[in-house]
């Protein structure tokens, strides 16, 4: 394979003044089999030293043509597909898919349903950060968190496997509402988990948010200002930590957020350390948004009325929705048919990576790693 | 406190352990100017050092033989290794191993010989060949007798040697370090 | 603002608007320049998306679509234009620096270039790639056999 | 026989009296112990590790996973042995050898107890430091003849590493070096046994004098054989997530095992120095206020006891296993395991109790062997639990923050505890 070569000649990047001793700048290939890169990803990064003087991301290689598949599908079918981008958080790619074809029907959800969405988008949100959680501070050299948020990120997902049968590929929702009514124990399951959880995320921080090291690690380190994370179009958590205090589910709601009361934390350097704090606290604010909604789920049909074969009119939708990962957006061009006839994702972690490169310039291989792990890209949503 | 001398302590087989050790240096001192290779050549470079600490060791002389180990294969020879392995072999490989000077470097070592060897045979007089361990005739304790010489009868040496190294390593880090 | 905008570029510049979600349709002269007025005077300081339609049946057969946010405004907007195959649109990467992988996706997987892209190049196919896979003239099934073969060593990919 | 017998009773180690048959029988206890201890090791941290991270650890090959290690070895042994096309195969091949000789080295002077040991050296010490600065030579060179670019990230991360933390740690060294220059003659000592001697006769145990002097000196050599072993969290050169495996990337099998037996063997090695210069070595606690007769025997007690102990753990885990068939033969196992480490226990109380009564040499000088050895390890076991706890609890240190902890705070301390621990020596 010889994109390699041509991947390195593409790669002009200003070198520094000349050091006293010759010595070549190092050319290291991380991934696309690493255990730092969270998948297939795949960075050509150029160093001198330790120091990074830039980056290079190849990406692809989880390439499946989603958006292709679309086109050959028709709407239902190509529901469960949605799952199968960010896989840690299917049940958020489901939902932005399911409004963004009700939308273009113009139909709405019933109230149960929209209930029954936050708290089960709000549950995968929590399973979401737990699982960014554990690899990032296993990237930093911590190895505890890790087991301790995959324990508890299982209640979360027995959750889901009772809802819906599955636990990582969920395709709970369907266009219109949901297909399953809450199993009996439902409420009783979700009212455990919000007790059980806030002490388990003290436990996470006391771990590592006064750590001296993990301090050190994170702090200044992969900083991005909030100019450039939106230049850079960067999303969700990493793009609140830069100070920017923007959550669709505010500042657009869908689904019924608006009802809900509940804050959005915002960072201030930019830093790891900052994405670490809005995560955390993002956590506890979803407890606070299922608990509302657990309370307050009223009775009710599940599902509107959709006609049994979808046929949209002729137009095109872009619906957008607030993913663990930052803004995740269905555009759909519908020719009037069964099938769609383009459907675009807009994927966050892509968005994202794109700014790993301005992230760790003159930073060192180590905080390559950190800022990886602190984007939190899931590849299959990068490559489709 | 026991020391290397014991009374109760007899060494075995002496000659047998000097010749390897001698010949283990020597070969090893061929090697390290014949190897292309320069991380070769500062591996073997290790092994002529150790042989030589090993020496020392034979010659009641510990404190030297650990300091040789602690100073020059563990860590000046370490440092080499780490500049030799940032530097581009492929270069150093392709070139020629000895340049047109080889007969004066030749010529050199043999004069330096010959200095040694005319020391060596007029000096004769000068040390005792009895068989009397080196260090019995300074007391009990090599290592204690070197404290003693160096902070005592060669201080003076001592501490400008030492300001001498100080003075080098702040010239070498304001060298290489542009912004402090 | 639409109709400042009707009034400077006339006949070029149309404002729809589909199930409340607002778009320009606008001609492909006025594409950087638009583009960076919506920037700069309406505060449309982040895009969200660059991507492409093919109706393969049309003589302009790309529709290009720009997704833009403004953060003081809250507001989305669309704005898209028509361009034919073989046809190259200005870049956008001196606007909005996110640009640069979305581009390269439309190029990717339509085959549309765009001049003054600092490196424009296939992003999730493999370099060698022949073909771009979203047009609706490439099948489903259809891979690029060849490079299959050289690359991964076996006689076809499905 | 005779050279057997006159050891009982010597008041030497082997080495230093001439008596060679016991020293090399004492060379390859060592060998045969430092290697078992490694292999205890690895399933102690699996397991202790598991269980800081709510896990269980292994549990399939062999009761609660006890031969899990023997299985892991017998893997590796049996691996394929893969030399990279690339690679400068001479180097590639002495890389862990080097690694391994320098670890295995340094034990012939540690003092398991004042004639537990092979020989005694004039400059101990400073041997132990020299040599085992030599284990990364092992390191440069597995980075460098690997030709791949992680193994030489690693390898150039640790000779930086372990240079930098030698100062201080050297300069931790030398001050409890001071310390044992403060008796009536004025003469310290480098000797290993001399500098457990020297806390005996002072009555301390040198992490206590001038405190905190000593305590301070003990943390900066803690913190230093830490970076010195590469483990966490200092483990940059083998850091997994940034260089997949560091140094030893592109090895395996037996190379790959000689590389961790290393490892552990200079982690016991270096833990070994600490606590002969800083936990009075071989002596059991209050050997001065606890004195007499009885306190002695019952210190002599607590080395069976122990195994009596670690028996009825194991039998514990005996009776809690499940009745079903299929854990019959692990019953029995395990059973005969907590037998054994039982008998074991009772025959060290046998051999204590004996030696209270009798006034034979060998039995005497036996049981007293036992207790040095016993409280010598004990102390050793306390650092290697502390390796793990580490392990389990923090992240890892970034390339420049270790160099500025190095140079920049453990150094200037350690400067500074050296000469104020002078200072304070001139004036008592």
């Amino acid at each position: 394979m010889n994109d390699r070569t041509d991947a390195l000649s593409n790669l002009d990047l200003e070198t520094p003044e000349k050091p006293y001793l010759d010595s070549n700048e190092l050319i290291i290939n991380m991934g696309p089999q690493h255990p730092a890169t969270h998948g297939v990803l795949r960075v050509i990064l150029k160093l001198d030293g330790e120091k990074v003087l830039g980056t290079e991301c190849v990406i692809g290689y989880l390439h499946r043509g989603v958006e292709k598949i679309a086109e050959n599908r028709t709407y239902t079918m190509f529901n469960p597909y949605v799952d199968r981008m960010d896989y840690v958080a299917a049940v958020s790619n489901g939902l932005g898919y399911c409004q963004a074809v009700e939308k273009l029907l113009n139909v709405e959800a019933p109230p149960r349903a929209n209930y029954i969405r936050v708290i089960l988008t709000e549950l995968n949100r929590i399973a979401s950060h737990q699982l960014w959680l554990g690899t990032h501070a296993l990237d930093i050299g911590a190895m505890t968190p890790l087991f301790y948020t995959f324990r508890d990120r299982e209640e979360i997902l027995k959750i889901f496997e009772k809802y819906c049968g599955a636990r990582l590929t969920t395709h709970a929702f369907r266009i219109g509402g949901c297909q399953y009514e809450t199993y009996a124990g439902f409420e009783k399951d979700v009212k455990n988990f919000l007790a059980f959880f806030p002490p388990k995320i003290d436990e996470y921080e006391e771990l590592l948010t006064g750590n001296r090291i993990w301090i050190e690690r994170t702090k200044n380190v992969g900083v991005i200002s909030a100019k450039d994370a939106i230049a850079f179009g960067v999303t969700g958590p990493v793009l609140r930590a830069s100070g920017v205090k923007w959550d669709i589910r505010k500042a657009q709601p869908y689904a019924n957020y608006a009802d809900f009361d509940f804050e959005i934390p915002i960072g201030q350097n930019g830093d790891t350390y900052d994405r670490y704090i809005v995560r955390m606290i993002e956590m506890r604010q979803s407890l606070r948004i299922i608990e509302q909604a657990i309370n307050g789920i009223p009775e009710g049909p599940i599902m509107a009325k959709v006609p049994k074969v979808i046929k949209p009119p002729v137009g095109e939708i872009y619906h957008s929705i607030e993913a663990p990962k930052g803004e995740l957006g269905y555009f759909i061009v519908s020719d009037g048919s069964t099938q769609p006839y383009r459907v675009r994702v807009r994927p966050p972690s892509f968005v994202n990576l794109q700014a790993l490169d301005i992230m760790v310039r003159g930073m060192l291989v180590a905080d390559v790693v950190a800022v990886i792990g602190t984007l939190d890209i899931v590849l299959g949503e990068v490559d489709r | 406190m026991n020391s290397a001398m014991a009374p109760g302590m007899t060494p075995v087989a002496t000659p047998f352990f000097f010749y390897l050790l001698s010949g283990m240096a020597i070969l090893s001192g061929l090697l390290v100017i014949t190897r292309r290779n320069a991380v070769h050549s500062a591996l073997a470079l290790i092994v002529t050092l150790l042989s030589v600490s090993g020496l020392y060791f034979m010659l009641y002389a510990p404190f030297v033989a650990g300091v040789q180990i602690i100073v020059y294969a563990g860590g000046i020879m370490v440092l080499f290794l780490f500049v030799i392995m940032l530097v581009n072999l492929e270069r150093v490989i392709r070139e020629r191993q000895f340049n047109r000077m080889w007969p004066v470097g030749l010529a050199a070592a043999c004069a330096l010989l010959a200095l040694f060897l005319s020391v060596f045979e007029k000096g004769k007089s000068l040390f005792d060949r009895a068989s009397v361990p080196l260090s019995d005739k300074f007391g009990p304790e090599n290592t204690q007798q070197v404290g003693i010489m160096l902070y005592g009868n060669y201080m003076f040496a001592f501490e400008i040697a030492s300001l001498l190294l100080l003075v080098a390593i702040l010239g070498a880090v304001i060298m290489t370090k542009k912004r402090i | 603002m639409v109709d400042k905008y009707k009034r400077q570029y006339g006949s070029g510049l149309e404002a729809l608007s589909y199930l409340g979600q607002n778009y320009f349709n606008v001609d492909r002269s006025l594409i950087p320049d638009f583009l960076k007025l919506l920037r700069d005077d309406e505060h449309f300081d982040y895009c969200v998306d660059i991507t492409a339609v093919h109706y393969p049946k049309r003589e302009k057969q790309f529709d290009v679509f720009w997704i833009l946010y403004s953060f003081p405004r809250n507001e989305r907007i669309r704005v898209k234009t028509q361009i034919a195959d073989g046809k190259s649109l200005p870049s956008a990467v001196p606007i909005w620096a996110t640009a640069n992988w979305l581009e390269r996706e439309v190029y990717d997987m339509f085959g549309i270039t765009f001049d003054g892209h600092p490196d424009l190049k296939r992003i999730l196919l493999p370099d060698g790639w022949k073909g771009f896979p979203l047009r609706k003239d490439y099948d489903i099934l259809k891979q690029d056999q060849e490079w299959v073969q050289i690359n991964l060593g076996i006689e076809s990919g499905q | 026989m005779n050279a057997l017998m006159s050891y009982f009773g010597s008041k030497q180690t082997p080495g230093v009296a001439g008596n060679q048959l016991w020293a090399l029988i004492y060379i390859f206890i060592i060998f045969a112990g430092v290697a078992v201890i490694v292999i205890c090791m690895n399933w102690l941290e699996r397991k202790v590790l598991a269980h800081f991270q709510v896990r269980i650890g292994p549990m399939r090959v062999g009761p609660h996973g006890l031969l899990q290690p023997f299985a892991d070895a017998l893997k590796l042994l049996t691996k394929e042995d893969i030399i990279p096309q690339e690679a400068d195969k001479v180097v590639f091949w002495m890389a862990p050898v080097i690694g391994l000789l320098a670890a295995f080295t340094v034990y012939i002077v540690i003092p398991f107890g004042p004639t537990q040991a092979v020989t005694d050296m004039n400059i101990g010490i400073l041997f132990m430091l020299g040599v085992s600065s030599l284990g990364v030579l092992g390191i440069v060179t597995a980075g460098w003849a690997s030709n791949s670019h992680y193994p030489l990230i690693g390898a150039l991360r640790s000779s930086a590493q372990m240079v930098s933390y030698e100062v201080a740690m050297g300069l931790a060294v030398v001050s409890a070096i001071l310390m044992t220059s403060l008796n009536r003659d004025g003469t310290g000592t480098l000797s290993m046994l001399g500098i457990v001697q020297a806390q005996q006769q002072q009555g301390i145990w040198f992490i206590f004098k001038f405190f905190p002097l000593g305590l301070i000196a003990f943390l900066i050599f803690a913190i230093a054989m830490v970076a010195e072993t590469n483990r966490a969290p200092f483990d940059l050169p083998e850091a997994e997530s940034e260089l997949t495996a560091g140094f030893h990337t592109e090895y395996s099998g037996l190379r790959w095992s000689l590389f961790m037996l290393g490892e552990y063997a200079a982690m016991i090695a270096v833990s070994a120095i600490a606590v002969t210069l800083w936990l009075g070595g071989w002596m059991r606690p209050f050997p001065n206020g606890l004195a007499g007769a009885g306190w002695d025997f019952f210190f002599a007690l607590w080395p069976g006891l122990t195994f009596i102990g670690l028996g009825g753990l194991a039998f514990l885990g005996v009776v809690r296993m499940p009745s079903a068939q299929f854990f019959k033969i692990q019953r029995v196992g395990l059973a005969i395991f907590a037998l054994a480490l039982a008998g074991l226990g009772g025959l060290l109380i046998a051999i204590t109790i004996g030696a209270h009564y009798s006034q034979r040499n060998i039995i005497a000088s036996t049981s007293a062997g036992i207790a040095y050895v016993y409280w010598f390890l004990l102390k050793v076991a306390v650092f290697m639990y502390l390796f793990i706890w580490y392990r389990a609890t923090w992240p890892r240190y970034r390339f420049d923050q270790l160099m500025k902890v190095g140079w920049k705070v453990l150094l200037p301390i350690s400067l500074g505890v050296l000469i104020v621990t002078a200072i304070v020596g001139m004036i008592l």
